[in-house]
């Protein structure tokens, strides 16, 4: 061995045995303490920072989750509904807890005023903003309640999961919705809901928010809930209620049995991802024109395909015929 | 994720100039020619793989608080034969790379690589990443250096084809700057198509 | 007048990052809001003039003495990870307010080749010790320049509509590009 | 009777449309284009039609078939740069030098960026500047001016500028005093356009004479200009009082190079400079000593371009400074 | 595989024995790359001088300050069997576009450039690094004594490289700084 | 000498086309439709039932939260039903549905056309008065006007302004009230005096209204204490915080009231309709309207019961024109757009415009050029198009720092921006979300 090595070794050894000294009584001279649970849990956020749990991103989240699993010992009313269960689950295993398993959400819009259905009264120009309309006027279509079409909520999903359909000026969730309900904070009509997914991704709600009454709604729209109260009688389940003049289905108490939907006169109640009814030979079934016609035009979600009912009214049966399929619903 | 997977990841998909933007400076700096692009990513590649082997190998005796400091010494070791050797062997190329053969030891794909992949892989699985990391690097280099050598020299590979001068402005800085600006805005939109 | 020159030379001149491509990952990574800009500007003025004293007079007082130049790389790079680590840690528990402020581009720098790119140029350009502070000084601002101007630019980008295939890195490079075009006028000024 | 429309207020709006503004700028450009037609002949005409069709034609195609936005080449912007980039460089260029230019400025500096509006730099700025450090030979020979009336067009004389025979000569260890025989009646020549240079600098009158319908017509106001001005003129004259041998007076930084063109029609670019009147202050100044810290110091003879060029990098750090004045905060109550 | 524990003791051998073998491989591959960095470097300087001066069999070799100059100059008296050939030297100027470059210059019979080599420059590529190109052919053989050695524009002899006057010039102040100090030196 | 303002301010043209037709009564309509919530702040609480028989005068709503009023009926006849109807707000919001049957008044109001100069009432009843009268601002906000001459506790009001400006295009309704009732509106003026305890009154009018200007100053010699000032014609003169600054040469700092500089507006229209209430014991029920616009056949200035559909007014000047693209309430920079023709005339409707298709269009939006004009002509030293972006970003903190709340709505950017961009569209947005914020955070 040279020179060289010796003073290489001698030096650098002793420039690594100084540094992790000097570095090792710094540290523990300034230690700070930090919970390391919180990066443990951040880490198993999605990290995609939507604000969707209420929380001011994921970080965030994993102190609140990390501090009420201390506090608690439970994880109740926290949620991330990007991750989901398993992300939930997840964290709950970091934190040692256990967490209920809670049925996934999605965004439903509920309103069917399409083009179609309350055709235009009056012609908007402007910010292309729901907002800024909703302050303005009561809409095109001269419903103060119902969509705009200027697609705030579309702007506000950061997951593609929403667009509007030019056909019928409003807008469509797919399921690439994590419900994270940034939509439904954005929009200044509180049209859009976060409703369970429900078995099968089968789901029944009121497709309007309307209070008007009866006469003044349907003079706006064809397809307005006109609050005549004939589905919450129908209802098996005491799922409906009723108030200002508006239904609502509560979809923890519906069980899904269908049997409001052909009762409403202005088919204001839609139901999603359900078989076509067997039908015999006559085109009766309520559902069953809505997913035909709509198919023909549109593409393969039938979650996307239900919600367009009345786009070609001609081919929509009368009420009367409705009645007798009532049974024929309910064993599908 | 398959081997062959691992290999590929670094040209396009995690390609640590186009899609990471990790190492910018060198690659921005030595690629006014398509030669200088690809003898600094071998050179980082060398490195990208000796560390990778070692830190994968080694991985279980260094404690944790003193892993950082342990990987940038062994990364800084490569650095400096890589230095001797170049500096013995291919003096003109250690003369164009200039400093940037020691900024090798900062270029944060090779300490990223290390802490991300090698102290938790095994060690085949750490040599084919570094293979594909620096190769992928190398790529990106000797792209960059192949399209502002053609417009800022009009020569390919040195092969010279365009007499006299070219654009000069790809072979300065802000061209540099602008061509991989454009680069990534292409492969963005292929991998879109 | 030597200073000045160094000072205009390194701020303008030669901006270290527009001109002598180092510490561009921070340069694109960091320079998407102002107000982190300028906290990144002053943690590398910091740490590029902390690391620059030490470096120097490691090399020279041992490095130099015992003809281990060629060990230079990894005594630098070793020297200056321990050191922002060794502010992190302090600076966590001294002054709380000022880890928010530049604590989280800390362990950025060590990764961050301006600072021992400045280290090693130091060297090369065999200053001494005064002139090496000077040149670190205004290098960092020099990068805390490029850094705030880009930030700035960056920003005003945010609102406005870029192509959809240009949005973020690609049009952030060509701005640095124009950048750099526009700071060649100052060829030759010193 | 069609559907009543509704609209928040105001319900009525100007004439004005950007559509008018920038044919302002285009006919304020006509005295000196046709000045330079009259002194580079058929060559000028050939390089302001080139430079504008090329720039349209890019123009076009990225619209068209890359952005795929709408094609909006008619609103006069990108003829505009095409003016501009024409009056920026020497009458004897080669045509696909100007295509180049052509590309940089609207391509790079602007489409790039989305278009009218967005850009961060000057377009005909980021393509002069381009190809000037690209092809610093083509680009620095300057074809010296013969009125019409004199002999052949095609002569091929070039010489240099006031700013680079100034330059030379201080590099060359002269004196201001033995250097300015060699430029006799510069003021009176560049005023009327007798000397070398680039198309759109060689008559300061025409370029004044548009100036004037801009200011008139409201297209620009005089804050920048003024500005820019006011800083040279001190800036310079400072350093011409310290030492007349080793520098200029202001009047002939003031009436050479680029300084009226950029001034008027290139610092005045709405979209690449500040929005409040102060910060077009600030902007103007700092132009205006970065102009004549690179004549002085520089490498370049001409400094006009690349220093409204960094200005443009800083002003959305002086729109963030300088704020208009705001109501209430002028008098205190 | 267990972890070793972050303990004080451990955290300390762990980063001895890390830099202490690298630095051993370190000196290992120091002492193996000595010899070949060290002729590589002779190599160039050889090669840069026999690019200047005709041929030769041995060299002497001085340094030697010039008057107000910021480094020293390197002469390389070349001799070919016993007889003196020429003089290289090696030389530098700080007036270039980007600094300082250094340049060899071969004087033969005292005042007549018998070439010139770029050594180390930072101009800029494609104007001021054209001067490693053909360029400076036009020096050869040009005695110095009738040869004046400035550019055409500054009323000397040279024609500068195309817009890279500033390179030009700092080119020939190189040179007349080797003339100079070799004139200074006593000739050959 | 005219004073002005000093910051930004724009000239649209002028159209002022109805100013020199003298008012008009307008027949009583057949059914009036009379709004709750007319006026800025809580609406009035009803009185009246379905089937109720009503007199005109007679209180039928009651404004009972501190910053509201009361509401009168305009007619006399039977409450039809009391449902939503679509209002000026472009919503469907409840108001009294009246069957008219004669026009019977209530017996205490005094019907009779002569001059009562005499002011027999203290200050305490002057605003009682008011309060009970239901007056509103009418200059375009419908504050209620008692609640402005109550001056708030260590404020002192040192000098009245009566805005007479009209600086809107088109509009003609002030104008004409001065010219024709501009002795009433002196005396409506004295009594704003002794409400307020000051002894200054300054009438701003804007340089357009010569024989106004003229005929106010010729009457002002009678009285003490009330200077006419002319101004010159710039938009927005007659806003409140600009004419304060025109006339008396303050700013009112922001995010404050008039009365932090001593200073009391209001608008001209309201001192008459001040004058009817104290001295005429009249409530606010009817109010002129000036219907307007370039295709109109016959514009003119009207006195309009309150709750007559605009439709009728309409009629009255010769029907509605073939190319109607636009109805409008109030003038063209800050008035709103009706979405239907039958929406009433209220405490606040100074006009109606009626704006052809083609002019109503709004041009294609560009990108914002930067050309600064916005910022140049906004009264506020605003930037609209920076306040534009950042609403549109939904950056709602920097929205709120850079002051979108001092925005005073006028529109002189939006009127003036070349690439056409939706300025006040997006400000307003701004404006009400930060004040959700605000809100919210005070209530915190
Ligand atoms: C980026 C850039 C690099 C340049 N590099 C050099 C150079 O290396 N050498 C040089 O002499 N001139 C260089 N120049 C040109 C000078 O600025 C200057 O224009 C020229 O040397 C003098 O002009 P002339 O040679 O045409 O008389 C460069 C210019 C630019 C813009
Ligand atoms: C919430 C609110 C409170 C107000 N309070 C007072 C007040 O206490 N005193 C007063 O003189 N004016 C008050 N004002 C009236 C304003 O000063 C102003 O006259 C009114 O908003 C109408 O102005 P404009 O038509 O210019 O918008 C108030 C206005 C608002 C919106
Ligand atoms: C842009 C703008 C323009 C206005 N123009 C007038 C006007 O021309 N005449 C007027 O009486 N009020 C105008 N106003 C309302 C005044 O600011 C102020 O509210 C009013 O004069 C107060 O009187 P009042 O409470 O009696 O309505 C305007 C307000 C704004 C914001
Ligand atoms: C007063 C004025 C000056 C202009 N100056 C330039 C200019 O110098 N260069 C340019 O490319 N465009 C100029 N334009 C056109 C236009 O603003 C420019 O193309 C935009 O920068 C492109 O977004 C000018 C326009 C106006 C109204
Ligand atoms: S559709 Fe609505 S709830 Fe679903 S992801 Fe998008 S924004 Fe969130
Ligand atoms: S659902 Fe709401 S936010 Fe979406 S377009 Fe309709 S009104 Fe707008
Ligand atoms: S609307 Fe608001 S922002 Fe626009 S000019 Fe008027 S006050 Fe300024
Ligand atoms: S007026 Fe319009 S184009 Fe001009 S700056 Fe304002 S928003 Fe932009
Ligand atoms: S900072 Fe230089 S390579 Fe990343």
């Amino acid at each position: 061995m040279n020179d060289v090595m010796i003073f290489a070794i001698a030096s650098l050894g002793g420039i690594g045995i100084a540094a992790s000294v000097i570095l090792y009584f710094v540290a523990q001279k300034f230690k700070v303490v930090e919970d390391p649970r919180i990066d443990e849990v951040e880490e198993s956020l999605p990290a995609a920072n939507c604000g969707g749990c209420g929380y001011a991103g994921c970080r965030a989240f994993a102190e609140a989750l990390v501090k009420q699993g201390d506090d608690k010992s439970n994880l109740d009313g926290l949620n991330c509904p990007v991750g989901g269960n398993d992300v939930m689950a997840t964290v709950a295993s970091i934190l040692s807890l256990e967490v209920e398993e809670q049925d996934p959400l999605i965004a439903v819009v509920r309103c069917n005023g399409s083009h179609a259905n309350s055709p235009k009264k009056v012609m908007y120009e402007g910010a292309t903003s729901c907002a800024f309309a909703h302050n303005l006027f009561s809409g095109e279509g001269g419903c103060s309640f119902g969509c705009l079409g200027l697609g705030d909520c579309v702007k506000s999903c950061d997951f593609d999961a929403i667009h509007m359909n030019s056909e019928t000026g409003l807008p469509e969730v797919n399921d690439k919705c994590v419900a994270c309900g940034a939509c439904v904070e954005a929009c200044p009509r509180d049209i859009i809901e976060l409703r369970p997914k429900g078995k099968k991704d089968r789901r029944i709600f009121v497709s309007c928010v309307n209070k008007e009454k009866g006469g003044p709604a349907k003079k706006n729209c064809d397809v307005a809930c006109i609050g005549c109260g004939k589905c919450v009688k129908v209802c098996p389940f005491d799922a409906i209620t009723m108030e200002n003049n508006l239904a609502y289905i509560d979809p923890i108490k519906c069980r899904l049995c269908r049997k409001c939907v052909p009762e409403c006169p202005t088919e204001a109640i839609h139901e999603l991802n359900f078989p076509i009814p067997k039908v015999k030979k006559e085109p009766v079934a309520v559902s069953q024109p809505k997913v035909q016609d709509v198919k023909s035009i549109k593409e393969e979600s039938p979650a996307e395909a239900v919600k367009e009912p009345k786009s070609a009214p001609a081919e929509k049966p009368e009420k009367p015929q409705e009645k007798p399929e009532d049974k024929t619903n309910e064993t599908n | 994720m398959n081997q062959v997977q691992n290999f590929t990841k670094g040209f396009i998909k995690d390609n640590p100039v186009f899609v990471l933007l990790l190492g910018l400076c060198p690659t921005l700096a030595v690629t006014s020619t398509a030669i200088n692009g690809l003898g600094m990513g071998l050179a980082t590649t060398f490195v990208l793989v000796m560390s990778n082997i070692v830190v994968s190998l080694i991985k279980s005796q260094i404690p944790d608080k003193v892993r950082i400091p342990s990987f940038i010494v062994i990364i800084a070791s490569f650095v400096t034969i890589v230095e001797l050797t170049m500096q013995a062997y291919v003096p003109d190329l250690f003369e164009s790379l200039g400093i940037f053969i020691p900024l090798i030891v900062v270029n944060c794909v090779v300490l990223g690589r290390a802490e991300a992949f090698a102290s938790k892989n095994n060690l085949g699985s750490s040599i084919i990443d570094g293979l594909g990391m620096g190769l992928g690097f190398s790529f990106a280099l000797t792209l960059l250096g192949a399209v502002r050598e053609l417009f800022g020299s009009g020569s390919f590979f040195g092969m010279k084809f365009i007499p006299g001068d070219a654009i000069l402005v790809f072979i300065l800085s802000p061209g540099a700057f602008i061509t991989l600006g454009y680069l990534i805005a292409l492969l963005n939109r292929m991998k879109k198509a | 007048m030597e200073y000045i020159i160094i000072i205009i030379g390194a701020i303008f001149v030669n901006n270290i990052v527009l001109n002598q491509f180092l510490g561009i990952c921070p340069f694109m990574g960091v320079s998407k809001k102002i107000n982190t800009a300028v906290g990144m500007g002053g943690a590398v003025l910091f740490v590029m003039t902390l690391a620059t004293i030490v470096t120097w007079v490691i090399q020279n007082y041992i490095l130099n003495p015992l003809g281990l130049q060629f060990l230079q790389t990894i005594f630098f790079i070793l020297v200056i990870a321990s050191l922002v680590q060794m502010v992190e840690i302090i600076l966590k528990k001294v002054s709380p307010a000022l880890f928010q402020a530049l604590g989280i581009f800390l362990p950025l720098i060590t990764t961050n080749c301006a600072v021992l790119g400045v280290a090693i140029l130091t060297i090369q350009k065999e200053f001494n010790l005064m002139e090496g502070v000077v040149y670190a000084i205004a290098n960092a601002i020099g990068f805390s320049l490029a850094l705030v101007l880009f930030s700035g630019i960056r920003e005003h980008l945010d609102l406005m509509e870029v192509p959809k295939g240009m949005r973020g890195v690609p049009i952030a490079l060509v701005t640095a590009g124009i950048l750099a075009l526009a700071f060649m006028g100052f060829a030759n000024l010193v | 009777m069609n559907l009543l429309k509704v609209s928040g207020s105001p319900h009525v709006h100007t004439d004005n449309s950007v559509k008018n503004i920038m044919y302002g700028v285009i006919y304020a450009m006509i005295p000196a284009m046709l000045v330079s037609v009259y002194f580079f002949g058929l060559d000028a005409l050939r390089v302001m039609v080139l430079s504008v069709v090329a720039c349209l034609l890019v123009e076009y195609l990225l619209q068209k078939y890359v952005v795929k936005t709408d094609v909006t080449i008619w609103d006069g912007s990108a003829i505009i740069t095409g003016i501009l980039l024409a009056f920026n460089v020497p009458s004897n260029l080669p045509w696909w030098i100007i295509l180049i230019g052509a590309i940089v400025s609207i391509g790079v500096a602007k489409t790039s960026f989305g278009g009218l509006g967005k850009n961060i730099f000057n377009p005909a700025l980021v393509g002069r500047v381009f190809l000037l450090i690209s092809f610093p030979v083509q680009m620095t020979s300057w074809p010296v001016p013969k009125p019409i009336g004199g002999t052949a067009l095609t002569d091929a004389v070039t010489g240099p500028t006031p700013l680079g025979i100034m330059k030379e000569g201080l590099a060359a260890g002269q004196s201001v005093q033995e250097i300015m025989p060699e430029i006799p009646n510069y003021v009176q020549n560049l005023m009327t356009g007798f000397q070398g240079g680039s198309l759109g600098e060689v008559s300061a009158i025409a370029l004044i004479l548009g100036a004037i319908y801009m200011l008139y017509r409201k297209i620009i106001t005089w804050h920048t200009p003024f500005a820019y001005l006011g800083s040279v003129v001190i800036f310079s004259g400072i350093l011409w009082l310290v030492d007349p041998t080793q520098f200029v007076d202001p009047l002939f930084h003031l009436v050479t190079g680029g300084m009226i063109l950029g001034v008027f029609y290139m610092a005045t670019d709405m979209v690449s400079s500040p929005m409040s009147t102060r910060g077009q202050l600030v902007f103007g100044a700092g132009a205006g000593i970065l102009t004549i810290l690179i004549r002085v110091f520089g490498a370049y003879p001409e400094g006009v371009s690349f220093a409204i060029l960094i200005m443009n990098g800083f002003v959305p750090l002086i729109d963030r400074a300088f704020k208009p004045a705001r109501f209430g905060e002028m008098v205190k109550s | 595989m267990a972890k070793k524990e972050s303990s004080f003791v451990n955290m300390v051998i762990t980063l001895f024995v890390v830099t202490g073998v690298a630095a051993l491989a370190l000196g290992g591959v120091y002492n193996l790359t000595k010899e070949p960095i060290a002729i590589a470097k002779r190599l160039k300087i050889e090669k840069a001088i026999g690019e200047v001066l005709p041929e030769f069999d041995s060299i002497t070799e001085f340094k030697s300050m010039p008057e107000g100059g910021k480094d020293s100059l390197t002469f390389y008296q070349a001799t070919k069997a016993g007889e003196p050939v020429g003089t290289a030297v090696r030389t530098y100027t700080d007036d270039g576009f980007s600094g300082r470059f250094w340049i060899m210059v071969g004087f033969v019979d005292g005042d007549v450039i018998s070439g010139t080599s770029v050594l180390e420059h930072k101009e800029t590529p494609g104007l001021g690094d054209k001067m490693s190109t053909a360029w400076a052919d036009q020096f050869k053989g040009k005695n110095l004594n009738d040869f004046n050695l400035k550019v055409k524009k500054d009323g000397g002899d040279v024609d500068a490289i195309t817009a890279a006057t500033i390179s030009s010039r700092a080119f020939c102040d190189a040179t007349e700084r080797a003339y100079d100090e070799l004139k200074k030196q006593g000739g050959n | 000498m005219f004073k002005t303002f000093k910051l930004g301010g724009v000239h649209p043209a002028e159209n002022k086309l109805s100013e020199d037709k003298p008012i008009q009564v307008l027949p009583i309509p057949k059914i009036a439709s009379i709004p709750f919530s007319q006026h800025l702040g809580a609406p009035a609480k009803v009185l009246v039932a379905r089937g109720d028989v009503v007199k005109a005068g007679q209180l039928i709503a009651k404004g009972e939260a501190f910053i509201s009023a009361n509401i009168h009926s305009s007619v006399s006849g039977k409450v039809q039903k009391i449902d939503n109807i679509v209002d000026t707000s472009g919503f469907r919001r409840p108001a009294v549905v009246i069957a008219v049957d004669g026009d019977e008044w209530e017996e205490s109001i005094d019907r009779s056309p002569e001059l009562k100069t005499e002011i027999t009432l203290g200050q305490k009843e002057i605003i009682q008065k008011i309060n009970d009268m239901g007056v509103v601002g009418l200059g375009g906000a419908t504050f209620p006007s008692h609640v402005k001459l109550m001056v708030p506790e260590g404020k002192k009001a040192e000098v009245l302004i009566i805005n007479g400006v009209e600086c809107e295009p088109y509009l003609t309704s002030d104008h004409r009230l001065m010219l024709e009732k501009g002795e009433e509106m002196l005396v409506g003026v004295q009594i704003l005096k002794i409400a307020l305890g000051v002894n200054k009154a300054i009438i701003g009018i804007e340089n357009n209204k010569p024989d106004a200007i003229k005929h106010l100053s010729d009457l002002a010699q009678k009285h003490e204490g009330i200077e006419v000032q002319g101004l010159k014609v710039k938009y927005p003169q007659g806003a409140e915080k600009q004419l304060i600054k025109a006339l008396i040469n303050r700013e009112v700092p922001s995010g404050k009231l008039p009365i932090e500089v001593g200073a009391v507006v209001n608008n001209a229209g309201t001192a008459f309709a001040v004058y009817e209430a104290v001295q005429k014991n009249k409530p606010l029920m009817e109010r002129v309207v000036t219907l307007t616009g370039k295709s109109v056949k016959d514009p003119g200035n009207f006195m309009v019961r309150i709750g007559t559909p605009i439709s009728e007014l309409i009629e009255a000047a010769g029907g509605l024109p073939e190319d109607t693209g636009k109805v409008i309430g109030g003038g063209p920079m800050m008035g709103k757009a009706l979405n239907s023709l039958e929406v009433p005339v209220v405490k606040g409707t100074s006009g109606i415009l009626i704006m052809p298709e083609k002019e109503s269009q709004r041009e294609k939006v560009l990108h914002c050029i930067r050309c600064s004009k916005c910022v140049s002509v906004c009264p506020m030293g605003l930037e609209p198009y920076l306040l534009e972006k950042l609403v549109m970003f939904e950056d709602w903190d920097r929205t709120q720092s850079e002051k979108v709340m001092d925005c005073i709505e006028c529109g002189s950017c939006h009127y003036t921006c070349p690439a056409n961009r939706p300025l006040l569209d997006y400000i307003r947005l701004g404006k009400n979300k930060v004040g959700q914020i605000m809100r919210s955070r005070a209530g915190k």
